[in-house]
């Protein structure tokens, strides 16, 4: 059995067209079109796939090739276990979820320029609205201002492009860039700027700060981890298959995005909340992942935004919970939370762990192959950045972590915790799915070999990408 | 001072944007028009060459509109207006959302007059009538569905302004978004599962410049006039309610 | 020209959105950019003395001259997402108002 | 049996450890000594030719001599500390994940001493750090866990980025032939060994490096500290004589950089070592808590280890390896005493004890041994290696170096005597009159490893000769020489047996002296009457606080390392208050002009 990929984009679509009419089975519609979505992209095959019937350049095209396909299956597996944790939280956004999840399809999927902007717009509209629901309208605003500001600037990037080639398809645009590239630095310039407010890129991304640091458990993980992912995924998409930047243009961005890792790694540190704290360190990995995708790491760009994308997720999830048992977030104030709640901890605790690349853990892996892959082909001065970034990196999250494992002095004196495990009341979908994905964490950190071989598999047609040599447990080269 | 500084940088901005993407006197980076792909749009020959287009002679083309760029919008790209459709219909949602759900009516402050209250009734009728010529020509003439359903949305404001209120139609008007939003996506997936494409033209095109030609394209933009004006309306609806709650 | 004045236009609801705190004044400044960024992608297509892209009785033939058809339907697009995002933002408008008393988001910040 | 069985064994049973200790904590305890013991047991009979193999490409293990050595050093340690898991009654220990850690560190360990691999080492070498940091963290609240996970992250950052360099530049990531790599085409060598060196000096503690450790070992639950103090710091050991001898220094600087023969590079090192056992001793000196001060006695005994390595002669390489030892075995018990002391009294502050010698003889007389192995008199395992440093050091001239090791030993002298007599000997504190003497199952540890320190001690033949065999295996030209029952030095050989037959002759004549002279009386503390004076408050007489004050004031007024730490904290800090202010404003308008400025830049940058 064969679907159309078009179907993870029609069948929220249509399931939240006709959710308006049914209200009361709302949140059904919404668990079921996630998970419908889920088995639907277990049936698609690689391939392009044309809309109205009318060929490529002309016609809007779905290319489908692994890449978009292990994102989309990771990003509706995620949404569709979000739907299912969150049910009540997103009873009056079904719809808007229904239709983020399909525009985020959308998004991996579409092969032309001009839909991938429409699509940003429903992304993005459907975002504020699920950011607005935790009730502080001037920061959704914020985050408005900011993507519309984004969208502009794509748009008018994306029509110089036009003017330049005289098409909007992909792969043509690739090809005709290939045979020309002078003349659309500016219009690169700007769509990077469109979307680089999207994906958090630092100097762009004052929005971050007020939508993520009330975020509850709806919205941290699907605007910090699923969006973010998703986001990235495009920004990976045009810049390593679409694009050709010139020399010149990839270093001023690349410093853009080197100042974003190591100012959002220098404000989390800073930061004493834990959900500041997830916030920062995830625009600076966003820095990190944009470093990459311009260098033409495809491979390891990718494998870093889902490992990235998981493990946020594992963490902003549990951050909402824990939130809503305590009532707040400074860490002073969560001292040996974890002691009571030993499941969340672990799954907590794998994830932070892994973000910050310790062994055992998949990103340990991801960042050994990407000080590899840089210091085989540029100075060392850029894996020696990484790694100081990484220790700052490092130091917060074992510091939170810790934070939370360890009794205060005044609970080992008294003997008193103050959120004993009655109070987060957490299903037992939380813990089992928390718990999944963090082991599969561990799982790939024993076993790297195959997630860098999907990797390379996925991103090694890339057109930009550099042939990365991947260590993984079997050894790598030189072995 | 600070704003000067500031014009002064959007200025700087124009001039970097224009100087290098835009200005080409020698047309250096700027696609011809014959090169472009929109030519074959113009042509009608994405799927091969018709020849030569004629206004009431041409038949069976892959294509059948007189109105090129609503051939585009509704039928060679008809992907992105399901997209265009869906930021309407999330922006209407996102209004629902934050206006929080259904209130009660805000009552405005005037008493119509007589004039502007009968007056009102009987121009909502001629601009319905002019608004869903507008989609029914669409493929022809300029317009369609958006601006159509625009004029449909402002015939609901001309009775707003008459002192109707909206009440119970509102639940038609939520009824008539939804079916006509699921009817445009199954319209889409009837095109896979019959002729093969998502959103294909499966009906048959006709001779360009009838009123019955250019195959689903009328029909898809009578359901896109239907849903963009109750969407406006529910907008409109939205702004002049309040929270009953707080 | 009119590309230049148009992209003038579009900047300058971005001065207007550097420069303003009101939420209104910062919508009416994203409308202004938007306006910018429609004629400036239509200008893109226009060229002198060629027709618009409608066949009728009067131009019947595709071989005529036409204007580039691609930007005007993007541009239908983009007008559309324009009224939607215009519509949420006024919603915020309306409940920011309602949450704070001021539509000033400098008082609204300094308040917190 | 092969080490991949034993590691993968001792993996298991960590995470058998913690289900079984989610129901049954004590289980759980029992089941750590068991592992433990079984894998030294393994460990043992198989010996340096126990079994390699290839788990998984990347983890292939071989045991070598070295390997050994440190394995069985490490692992010793470990299962005797897990008796101290058993008994300790304070909460941690019922947490489950304790036991877990537990293992999984242990089993990394020998992970890091048998991978063939650089990688499979420094991944093993990170699982023991972020588990040994969780294991800190059982312990007191602070931030001693953070201080030493920042520290030793920064140390095996840089062993990552010299293990990167390595794989890149020569093509390998082989322990060996990176190494020898190296040391035949220079190119980056000379980054790979500082690189290596800091890392390991990272680990060690030596000075610029060593302020996690009195944080780390004060903070460290007391049944945990022992293994840290005695056993992980020993990592760095490993990867350093790797280095020192695979890559010496040497190699990567030519003739005319030298001092005495030796590179320039070595003699930089070997100050700084000589610095660090000066810091050690001086700041060993003014602790008010033992467990600080036996940490910075730590530090000073590192610099002895390092020194050995650096010199690179097969007596002091020999030399460091006994002392590393020794220290290990000294420390060990060292800790465990405080962890009993602790356990029995609650307190490990020196103002706070006093006088346990009459309530905990036995604790007391292991302390006693290591103190004096600490010291290094003999007949103390101590005694041999300090004899074998400063050998090499005299026969080298390195008297700079030999003056600042010689002061390390009259230091320790008196940091020694200081916990020994406020801790033990003294007045008994009126509170501590029902203290007993600790639980049997304490006193086997330590019994076992004083026991272990005065028989090497008395007999050290048998381990100078394995130290010989490391450095055969080393690829040294000449080892140390054992003729018959003295070890040749080059300006005199050292006869251990003769030694401790002088040094018990020594000690029955002054048992007589003591059996036959008139026995004291014993005058309580609050006993005053002849003083006309009525006390207080007790603690105020003991003279345990500011022990040897008119000595610290000499040095009171010195910077402190840490706060160079600190300010680069805060540097950070300040950094990200400053990203927070300018980029992450609430005001959309801020944002609006970011993104104009910067696409300004982007664009005209491009341009020009």
């Amino acid at each position: 059995m064969q679907m159309n990929p078009v179907l993870t984009i029609a069948l929220p679509l249509i399931l939240a067209f006709t959710k308006i009419m049914y209200r009361r089975i709302a949140n059904l519609f919404l668990v079921l079109g996630s998970l419908l979505n889920v088995l639907v992209v277990f049936f698609i095959k690689e391939g392009q796939y044309l809309m109205g019937g009318y060929a490529p350049p002309f016609g809007i095209v779905l290319q489908v090739d692994a890449y978009a396909l292990y994102s989309l299956l990771v990003l509706n597996v995620l949404f569709a276990a979000l739907t299912i944790l969150v049910t009540k939280k997103a009873e009056n956004l079904t719809s808007s979820s229904l239709i983020a999840l399909a525009a985020l399809n959308g998004l991996i999927l579409t092969g032309d320029l001009f839909n991938l902007f429409v699509f940003l717009e429903i992304a993005a509209i459907a975002a504020i609205i699920i950011a607005s629901s935790s009730k502080r309208y001037h920061h959704a605003f914020h985050y408005m201002v900011a993507s519309i500001i984004g969208s502009t600037f794509y748009l008018l990037g994306l029509i110089l492009l036009y003017k330049q080639y005289g098409t909007l398809n992909m792969a043509k645009m690739h090809e005709l860039m290939l045979a020309s590239p002078g003349g659309s630095s500016v219009a690169v310039i700007l769509i990077f700027v469109g979307l680089a407010v999207e994906v958090k890129l630092m100097p762009f991304s004052g929005w971050v700060k007020g939508v993520l640091k009330n975020a509850d458990e709806w919205i941290g993980p699907m605007i910090g981890a699923i969006y973010g992912g998703a986001m990235m995924i495009v920004m990976g998409r045009l810049f390593t298959d679409v694009f050709v930047v010139s020399p010149k243009v990839t270093l001023l961005l690349s410093i853009l995005a080197l100042v974003t890792l190591v100012g959002g790694e220098a404000a989390a540190y800073d930061s004493e909340k834990m959900r500041e704290i997830l916030l920062y360190s995830g625009v600076a990995q966003s820095g990190l992942e944009i470093l990459l995708i311009l260098n033409g790491y495809a491979a390891l760009s990718f494998i870093l935004i889902l490992s990235n994308m998981m493990a946020k997720y594992v963490m902003f999830l549990l951050s909402g919970y824990i939130v809503n048992a305590a009532g707040t977030d400074v860490l002073g104030d969560l001292k040996g939370l974890f002691r009571s709640n030993p499941f969340l901890g672990f799954a907590f605790t794998a994830a932070g762990l892994s973000l910050a690349g310790l062994p055992l853990f998949v990103g340990f892996f991801i960042k050994l192959n990407i000080l590899y892959n840089l210091m085989m082909s540029h100075s060392y001065w850029l894996p020696a950045i990484i790694l100081i970034t990484s220790l700052v990196e490092g130091i917060y999250m074992l510091r939170m972590i810790l934070g939370l494992w360890q009794t205060g002095l005044e609970v080992q004196e008294t003997g008193i915790q103050i959120i004993s495990p009655s109070n987060i009341k957490t299903k037992y979908a939380v813990h089992a799915i928390t718990l999944i994905l963090s082991l599969a964490m561990v799982v790939f950190g024993l076993m790297p070999d195959y997630a860098l071989d999907l990797a390379q598999k996925a991103r090694g047609n890339a057109v930009a990408d550099k042939p990365a040599m991947m260590i993984g447990m079997k050894g790598g080269p030189g072995q | 001072m600070k704003r000067i500084l500031i014009l002064g940088l959007m200025a700087i901005l124009v001039m970097g944007i224009y100087n290098y993407a835009v200005y080409d006197p020698y047309q250096k980076t700027t696609m011809p028009f014959e090169e472009r792909d929109s030519q074959a749009y113009l042509s009608r020959s994405v799927n091969g060459d018709p020849g030569e287009v004629v206004y009431g002679k041409s038949t069976n083309l892959e294509n059948g509109a007189a109105n090129t760029v609503a051939a585009i919008v509704v039928d060679y790209r008809s992907f992105d207006t399901l997209g265009e459709v869906t930021v309407l219909f999330i922006s209407s949602l996102g209004v629902a959302f934050l206006s929080g759900g259904f209130g009660k009516t805000i009552r405005l402050k005037h008493k119509p007059s007589f004039l502007l209250q009968y007056g009102a009734r009987f121009v909502f009728g001629i601009i319905l009538v002019f608004g869903a010529y507008m989609f029914l020509h669409g493929h022809l003439t300029p317009g369609g569905g958006f601006p159509g359903g625009a004029i449909i949305a402002a015939s609901a404001l001309v009775l707003y302004l008459g002192g109707e209120s909206s009440g119970e139609k509102m639940k038609a008007f939520k009824i008539l978004e939804g079916a006509a939003g699921s009817l445009y996506v199954l319209s889409g997936i009837v095109g896979l599962y019959f002729a093969g494409f998502f959103m294909q033209n499966v009906l048959p095109s006709g001779i360009v410049g009838h009123l019955f030609s250019a195959g689903i394209m009328p029909v898809i933009y009578i359901l896109i006039g239907l849903k963009v004006g109750s969407e406006l309306t529910g907008i409109l609806d939205y702004f002049m309610r309040e929270e009953v709650s707080s | 020209m009119m590309e230049l004045l148009s992209l003038s236009l579009l900047f300058l609801g971005m001065y207007g959105l550097i420069t303003k705190h009101h939420v209104l004044k910062m919508i009416v400044s994203m409308n202004v950019m938007e306006i910018g960024l429609n004629l400036f992608i239509t200008s893109l297509g226009y060229q002198e003395s060629h027709l618009a892209p409608i066949l009728s009785s009067k131009f019947p033939s595709s071989a005529l001259n036409f204007v580039d058809p691609l930007p005007q339907s993007l541009v239908l697009t983009s007008i559309v997402i324009g009224v939607g995002t215009t519509a949420v933002a006024l919603a915020f408008a309306k409940k920011i108002y309602m949450d704070y008393g001021t539509l000033d988001l400098e008082k609204i910040e300094g308040r917190l | 049996m092969n080490i991949i069985h034993l590691i993968l064994g001792l993996f298991l049973a960590g995470i058998a450890a913690y289900g079984i200790g989610r129901l049954k904590p004590a289980a759980a305890s029992w089941l750590t000594l068991a592992a433990s013991w079984a894998a030294l047991l393994i460990l043992f009979l198989g010996g340096d030719t126990l079994a390699g193999g290839n788990a998984w490409g990347l983890l292939a293990f071989k045991m070598t001599p070295l390997g050994w050595f440190f394995s069985m050093t490490l692992l010793f340690v470990y299962s005797t500390n897990t008796f101290f898991n058993l008994s300790v009654p304070a909460a941690p220990t019922r947490q489950a994940a304790y036991p877990m850690l537990y293992l999984i560190s242990l089993a990394s360990t020998i992970g890091v001493f048998s991978a063939e691999n650089w990688l499979a080492l420094f991944i093993f070498w990170e699982i023991v750090l972020w588990s040994s940091t969780f294991m800190i963290g059982f312990g007191k609240p602070g931030r001693g866990s953070i201080i030493y996970f920042g520290m030793s992250l920064l140390g095996s950052f840089m062993m990552l980025f010299a293990i990167l360099v390595m794989g890149t530049a020569y093509q390998t990531f082989e322990v060996k032939g990176a190494l020898m790599a190296a040391a035949q085409s220079p190119g980056p060598a000379l980054l790979v060994f500082l690189l290596m060196l800091f890392s390991a000096m990272v680990k060690l503690g030596i000075t610029p490096f060593h302020i996690w450790m009195p944080e780390a070992y004060h903070e460290a639950p007391d049944h945990f500290a022992p293994v840290l103090a005695g056993g992980l710091s020993k990592l760095g050991a490993f990867t350093a004589l790797m280095v020192t001898s695979f890559l010496p220094a040497s190699t990567l600087m030519a003739q005319p950089w030298q001092v005495r023969g030796l590179p320039l590079l070595t003699y930089i090192l070997l100050t700084v070592s000589a610095v660090s056992i000066v810091i050690g001793t001086l700041m060993a000196i003014k602790q008010e808590d033992a467990k600080k001060l036996l940490a910075y006695s730590s530090v000073a005994n590192s610099g002895y280890i390092m020194i050995g390595m650096l010199m690179g002669t097969p007596m002091s390489v020999s030399g460091a390896l006994v002392h590393l030892l020794a220290h290990a075995l000294a420390t060990t018990v060292t800790f465990m005493v405080m962890a009993a002391v602790a356990r029995q009294t609650g307190t490990t502050r020196m103002d706070e004890l006093g006088g346990l010698l009459h309530r905990m003889p036995i604790t007391f007389l292991a302390f006693l041994t290591a103190i004096l192995s600490l010291v290094g008199l003999p007949p103390m395992l101590g005694f041999v290696s300090k004899w074998l440093i400063l050998q090499s050091l005299a026969s080298q001239g390195l008297f700079l170096v030999a003056a600042a090791a010689i002061f390390g030993s009259i230091g320790s002298l008196l940091y020694a005597f200081r916990i020994l007599s406020t801790v033990f000997l003294g007045q008994l504190k009126p509170k501590h009159r029902q203290v007993r003497e600790a639980p049997a199952v304490l006193l086997i540890p330590l019994l076992l490893l004083s026991g272990v320190t005065l028989v090497l001690g008395i007999y050290p033949y048998g381990l100078v000769q394995y130290t010989a065999k490391i450095e055969n295996s080393l690829g040294f030209a000449d080892t140390v020489q054992i003729t018959g029952l003295s070890i040749q030095g080059n300006n005199g050989n050292l006869n251990a047996l003769l030694i401790m037959g002088a040094f018990a002759i020594g000690f029955l004549i002054a048992l007589g002296i003591f059996l036959k002279a008139p026995k004291s009386r014993k005058v309580d503390l609050m006993d005053t009457y002849t003083g006309g004076e009525f006390i207080y408050s007790p603690e105020l007489y003991s003279y345990s606080t500011n022990f040897f004050a008119p000595l610290e004031r000499v040095y009171a007024g010195l910077p402190e390392i840490s706060r160079l730490y600190e300010a680069l904290a805060n540097r950070v800090r300040d950094l990200g208050t400053l990203v927070q202010y300018l980029f992450f404003s609430p005001l959309p308008s801020r944002t609006a002009l970011l993104i104009s400025v910067v696409t300004i830049l982007l664009i005209w940058g491009e341009a020009i």
